[in-house]
């Protein structure tokens, strides 16, 4: 099984250059160390939301939910309270989960499902022509904003510390075995553990250099630290110009939400047990 | 014949709706059917609540247009309901609070001398019911004690005093009913997806389907059941989508302003063809509304829900009864066929109480899954005669199982190419005729009355009881469909062969079953329409029925 | 009869739109009508995009079952158009990507002498077609100057020598049409929305409207107008609110799935009476479907979203003329009735490109405001004989102006009474007579053809050129309702009168007019379908309807 | 103008010792104190979702949208764009503001939208009869979760921080004349204002006494100084037991949303030359 080719052969159409390549390669290595570790390969699942992005469901060769825009987390969240042995991750673009799907993004932080989401953060809607989103600096000029935007970006790192989120990481598709590392650790963190991935948009936001001359490793740093990982997390604005941390910034356990429910299915006399006493109850 | 109401009144958070309740417990017990009808505005505390509870020896579920016991815990339970309360009717009121003719009762003084709270007057006047109405105290206890667990020795000891309090006025007799379960209409789609082997339930609340939220929070741990209170409706049934994708039997529930927002993803549903089962409680519209009030003006929204084209599945239940069966096979069906499906239901259906005079149907059984040929070579979309594709949940070993929003090939992984476009959307489309073929199993026109008369009632959801007593009264033939998608024409068509005149009856003003009857060549004669929140009383439609008939 | 069709092919990122533009500007120029149909996959780069402008003496809409020149920037522009490839066609390639009989052209070479980048490819062959269509150099010219404002010598450059690298192999001879401005869809409504006064347009981005979005946040500047492309479609339609509210003319755009998170807020428009317009785009669903691929399937959809009951106005234009016109109507008409309104489109139209050829219609006059009594009395929803209260914006001295979604009296609060819900209710559904008369004075039904004939064919939306084309072929009547509700049936059973036989086409699978016909009782005799997301070529449906005809 | 009663004739509905009562008379003096200082009272415009809290929109004698769950912020953006001279303020529900419609929260935030919220946050859904909200504190047993949440709450300042509101206060029903104060203080902020209202839902979540007796007023604290606005909002994570502050944490002037777009009507001759021209460009 682990040595399933993990891609499908469908024909790839992100642009030249585009660096949801690299998170291919990052998820599909991550997802390779987990089943060599012994985690059956049909235990994962992915969820994905509608975007550049999202091809990732046509392109790994594993379980995919292919969602709407917007909708990862939830879905997610439904997959693991109907069975807790799975390892569900999501893919959601900066458009999914900080724009059209924000609420979710908080709530799965809040409730801490067993999720690892991971934003293909590419500062623009990609598929639909490089529009600017929540996370695009400043005065960016994309096709529904000519003139530049005049609203800041907001910071992804920072929400997701505020909305309780324990285990928060920010890596790029520039750096493809940081990456590969990052995802691994948000897999076998038990809880939510979101992941910021800043992504190459070829076409519309190249960011490569931005990211290659500000990025450096967080070294020496504390992610059991939540004042460090908010100063850290603070330090850029997705804004203006700041040195940009990768790796983990915070990691925490706490109690998982799906432990709170039932994993098994009722046998059928519990069930007719049941149903007859709400209705001798009511009698 | 025994016919009797009993209207039970006060402020919210007088406990108004449990009286009303005990009040059905206590006919029950006596040998009667029962029905109530819980009538409240959009607040907490205050303003005026109240219940009708009907009680005769024929299964029934509407209210009369005349009232023979009013037990007033406010001064509004007297004075707003001047239009039934007549000479007959036997008051028995709080003497501290409402002013009436009748017999009063000193309920703060009583609760006083029993050291009992506030919200207890409900059980006092309930015991001056009982002695005015000649219900012999140890009913009282029987039905107290089984229906109030908490502080049950204080709520007899007011109910006592409340009852030793007043003078008999009348003697109710004995009835001949076997008593039997009372089951609001939310109870009662619970049960019926219980039945039908529910394992998730998730929802958001909202009036009037909130209760079936509590009712199955309440339930869950005994089944055990998953049941799920998330950030908003759009959470909520894309939760379903992935408890359905993961194997779980799941349905949601909310009314028109959540099911809004559930649209995209029930379209969703109809493409990734997970099972989605929605209890859509109606109620006065448009937008917010009556938010307490029914209603039945969403049908043709429900039955188009969605962009794009695909099969959906909606009964219609007319009572408890219809409700616990037809929420079963909607679960079920559901399952069976891969798609969508919603239990269309109001205020007065969710909300009200009615005795459950029928057996309770078999549970369904684990289906065994249809045959994938092989797992490796597993196809999530296989193409298949029926349209309906095998059904696996990870883990499955050697299998990627692959859910998709867009339009995809066999395998579920995206395609474009015009003719496997087409050939996809023609797999989903023949489970319309693969579920139509399962309808056409089931009673999905309900017929009653005199069944070859030629003056027709027709009607659809909650009006169902109360135009099956008019088609009883006035000889008429009673047409009810109950699946309303996949329209059972023929059905329908041969429920309504012969008749020369068709009344249509609706909670609505633009004719929603009629627009869907015109669609299919069916003619009405005359539609008769309310639309101001309220069901019809017994009289009061009949008359409408008779101007037209 | 000159009918000529031009296919420029390419992968994603050639520029294949703008090069498919500037040849129907080129056919512009030499004195025809064009349309242009642009067929791309959902992805930013690679796979293959194409668009086909066809060009004759008369308008159209539609594209045909032959090409007649291939402009190959890539080996898919011929290897999967041979079902229209002739050996008349005329090819010119791209000799260093493609394989193909025909003329290359070396165009890598070209922009390396120019030291033009990869983008200007376009350039080139366009120069190239010219070359062999015996298109004078001059009019390319004079279309570039006016259409590529950007780096226009060095497209020049490149387009002369692609121009001089071929022979010319037929000479497109001049037409006799008066050059006209090329409108795509999108642009039309857009147009038409600012003739109709538009103030503010919010919008997500969503295919197949985005178009529209981006054309009004560039012409935003010099109106000026408000343009937000907010969080979500959530925020888009309860931001249209507030700004109607404000007293703004306001405008959203959107397709099938963004649709459906705004039906809440839709439904409140029928509650609240803000006039709220809403352009919708179908695409092929159900869901994400194909989501740069056309479909006629949202129409119930739309006719019936949200909860509750109340009237609404939807146009449905078949080019951009009527494009045009019915955006200015529903604009204006949503605002006088106090009324929502969708103008329902689709992919083809929105991405088609079409010669205006009508004049403009005038501009929408700032209607006066209803008179109210005195502003001391002003009740937002004062009931009225039209159903129709007056308008009034804060800041209103002197007046609360309070709008609401619950069921409110006259002043827009909140009330549960029965006679003034039922007078509120009744106050709302008189706008739908309201609205009808307005919409009976307008060609609500567009008729064509042979007038007397006693086939027709009956279309609604994008399909209108491609049937009025066949209409005129074949000699039949051809009727396409354009306002959709409130439904002309008398309007539409006149234009019918004395058919025998009615042939309705249709992008779906289960005939959304068909079932809109039916409940109105207007017979049909045959429904032609597609619902691959590709729009009806001319001769292919011509075909199919000669075969029920 | 100013001497008009503020309170409509409506009956009130409200039950008896709900803090709703004391935030609209806090909300009403507020509002007198602005037309005292010369503000039109036909220029505010109120905005209420749907729940208990929202009943305002009836009862004060002002003009108002009555809108739907959870939906107060994007109609208020919307009527600022109409008219950026109108005082917009919303009551929200920590339903709506914190569960439906979070996304709009944060969003306005981000956009600094000139508006103030109030949030009248009773900690439970009560109209619908109180079940829990996002800030019901862990374990609350209400009818959805009979035996107890499993969800911890999130905190919504220090989330309001994270997602760069300007003004960050928080309030009681329990302390009128702070409660009015700090709504004066938001209506005269320019920018978004986030008024989080801890009010006492007297039938479903009675907390009178842990607010008196834990609360207390921020003395002494820099409003300026963001990391000690942080610090001051995490005190009290809305569940645990610990000081619970009341005043203003932040407060930051930054450019609205509002003021990039076009405050005038286009004239008819502007309108008609518009369009004149994006005829001619494409013909
Ligand atoms: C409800 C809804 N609204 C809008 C769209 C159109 N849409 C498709 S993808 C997309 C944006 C994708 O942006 P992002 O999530 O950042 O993904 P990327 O393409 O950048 O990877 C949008 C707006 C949609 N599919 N559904
Ligand atoms: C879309 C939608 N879902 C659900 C409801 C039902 N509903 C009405 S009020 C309310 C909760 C109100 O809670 P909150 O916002 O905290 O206000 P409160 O009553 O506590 O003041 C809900 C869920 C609704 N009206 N609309
Ligand atoms: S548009 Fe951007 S994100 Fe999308 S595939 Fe191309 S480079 Fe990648
Ligand atoms: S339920 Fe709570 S919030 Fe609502 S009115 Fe009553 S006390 Fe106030
Ligand atoms: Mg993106
Ligand atoms: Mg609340």
């Amino acid at each position: 099984m682990a040595s399933r080719n993990l891609i499908t052969d469908t024909q790839n159409t992100w642009c030249p250059g585009c660096g949801n390549f690299s998170i291919q390669f990052a998820l599909r290595d991550a997802i390779k160390g987990l089943v060599n570790e012994g985690v059956p390969l049909e235990n994962i699942v992915l969820v994905t939301g509608i975007g550049c992005h999202a091809k990732m469901a046509d392109y790994l060769d594993i379980n995919s939910f292919y969602s709407i825009h917007g909708r990862t987390l939830p879905v997610a969240t439904g997959i693991k309270l109907a069975n807790p042995e799975l390892t569900v991750l999501c893919c959601a673009g900066d458009g999914d989960a900080y724009a059209e799907g924000m609420d979710h993004t908080i709530f799965a932080a809040k409730r801490n499902t067993d999720i690892t989401l991971i934003v293909h953060n590419n500062r623009v809607y990609g598929l639909t022509t490089g529009q600017y989103t929540p996370t695009s600096p400043l005065g960016y000029r994309g096709r529904s904003t000519p003139k530049g935007t005049v609203e800041e970006p907001f910071n992804p790192l920072t929400l997701m510390l505020a909305s309780g989120a324990g285990f928060v990481a920010r890596g790029t598709s520039r750096k493809l075995p940081q990456l590969k590392d990052l995802i691994g650790k948000g897999l076998r963190h038990r809880g939510f553990a979101f992941i910021d991935v800043l992504q190459i948009c070829a076409t519309y936001f190249n960011k490569s250099e931005l990211y290659d001359t500000r990025g450096y490793e967080l070294a020496g740093h504390d992610t059991g630290d939540f004042d460090a990982a908010w100063r850290r997390a603070s330090e850029w604005g997705y804004d203006r110009d700041a040195p940009i941390g990768f790796g983990v910034f915070y990691q925490k356990e706490r109690p998982v939400f799906e432990e709170h429910f039932p994993a098994a299915k009722p046998t059928r006399e519990k069930r007719a047990d049941g149903i007859r006493m709400l209705i001798d109850e009511r009698r | 014949m025994t016919d009797l109401s009993v209207l039970v009144g006060g402020k919210a958070g007088d406990g108004i709706n449990s009286a009303g309740l005990i009040v059905s417990h206590l006919f029950n017990q006596l040998g009667y059917y029962t029905y109530m009808y819980y009538d409240y505005p959009s607040l907490i505390k205050g303003g005026h609540n109240y219940t009708i509870t009907r009680a005769a020896e024929r299964p029934i579920g509407a209210t009369r247009d005349r009232i023979d016991f009013v037990l007033a815990l406010n001064q509004d339970s007297v004075d707003l309901h001047q239009d039934i309360i007549s000479d007959k009717t036997i008051i028995v009121y709080d003497s501290y609070r409402v002013k009436s003719g009748g017999q009063g009762v000193d309920i703060n003084a009583f609760l006083k001398e029993e050291g009992a709270p506030p919200v207890m007057g409900n059980s006092c006047i309930i015991g001056a019911f009982a002695g005015v109405a000649g219900i012999p105290f140890p009913v009282l206890e029987e039905v107290f004690s089984r229906q109030i667990p908490k502080g049950l020795e204080k709520n007899l000891a007011v109910a006592r005093k409340g009852f030793l309090a007043v003078r008999e006025a009348t003697k109710i007799p004995r009835g001949s009913v076997k008593p039997s379960s009372l089951l609001s209409g939310n109870e009662a789609i619970g049960i019926g997806l219980l039945l039908g082997g529910l394992e998730a339930y998730v929802a958001y609340p909202m009036t009037p389907t909130s209760n079936l939220l509590h009712f199955l929070a309440g339930a869950a741990e005994q089944f055990p059941l998953t049941v799920v209170h998330p950030e908003n409706e759009i959470s909520v049934i894309l939760m379903a989508h992935g408890l359905a994708y993961g194997g779980k039997k799941t349905a949601i529930g909310t009314s028109g302003g959540g099911f809004c927002l559930m649209t995209e993803s029930f379209s969703m549903s109809g493409m990734n063809e997970e099972p989605i089962v929605v209890v859509m409680g109606q109620r006065t519209g448009p937008s917010t509304g009556l938010p307490t009030y029914t209603g039945q003006s969403d049908l043709h929204f429900i039955l188009h829900a969605g962009q794009g084209e695909f099969p959906r599945l909606i009964v219609a239940p007319g009572d408890s009864g219809q409700a616990v069966f037809w929420s079963q096979v909607a679960l079920s069906l559901s399952w069976k066929c891969q798609v969508p499906a919603v239990i269309l239901v109001d205020k007065t259906l969710c909300e009200g109480t009615f005795s459950l005079w029928e057996d309770l149907p078999r549970m369904t059984d684990e289906g065994d899954l249809p045959d994938s040929p092989s797992v490796a070579s597993y196809r999530r979309y296989a193409i298949t005669g029926s349209g309906v594709s095998p059904l696996r949940f990870p883990p499955t070993p050697g299998a990627a199982i692959k859910s998709n929003s867009y339009s995809h090939d066999e395998n579920g992984v995206t395609t474009e190419l015009p003719d496997l476009v087409v050939a996809m959307m023609e797999k989903r489309l023949r489970k319309m005729e693969t579920l139509k073929k399962e309808t056409d199993l089931l009673p999905a026109v309900n017929t009653g009355g005199e069944k070859t008369a030629e003056k027709t009632l027709l009607c659809w959801g909650s009006t169902l009881p109360v135009c099956s007593e008019i088609a009883e009264m006035e000889r008429f033939r009673l047409v009810q469909p109950v699946i309303l998608s996949p329209f059972p024409e023929e059905a329908l068509k041969q429920a309504l062969a012969g008749t020369k005149k068709t009344i249509l009856v609706e909670e609505n003003a633009l004719g929603q079953l009629q627009m869907l009857c015109a669609r299919h060549g069916i003619p009405v004669d005359h539609a008769i329409h309310r639309y101001d929140g309220r069901p019809f009383p017994l009289e009061e439609l009949r008359m409408r029925v008779r101007e037209v008939a």
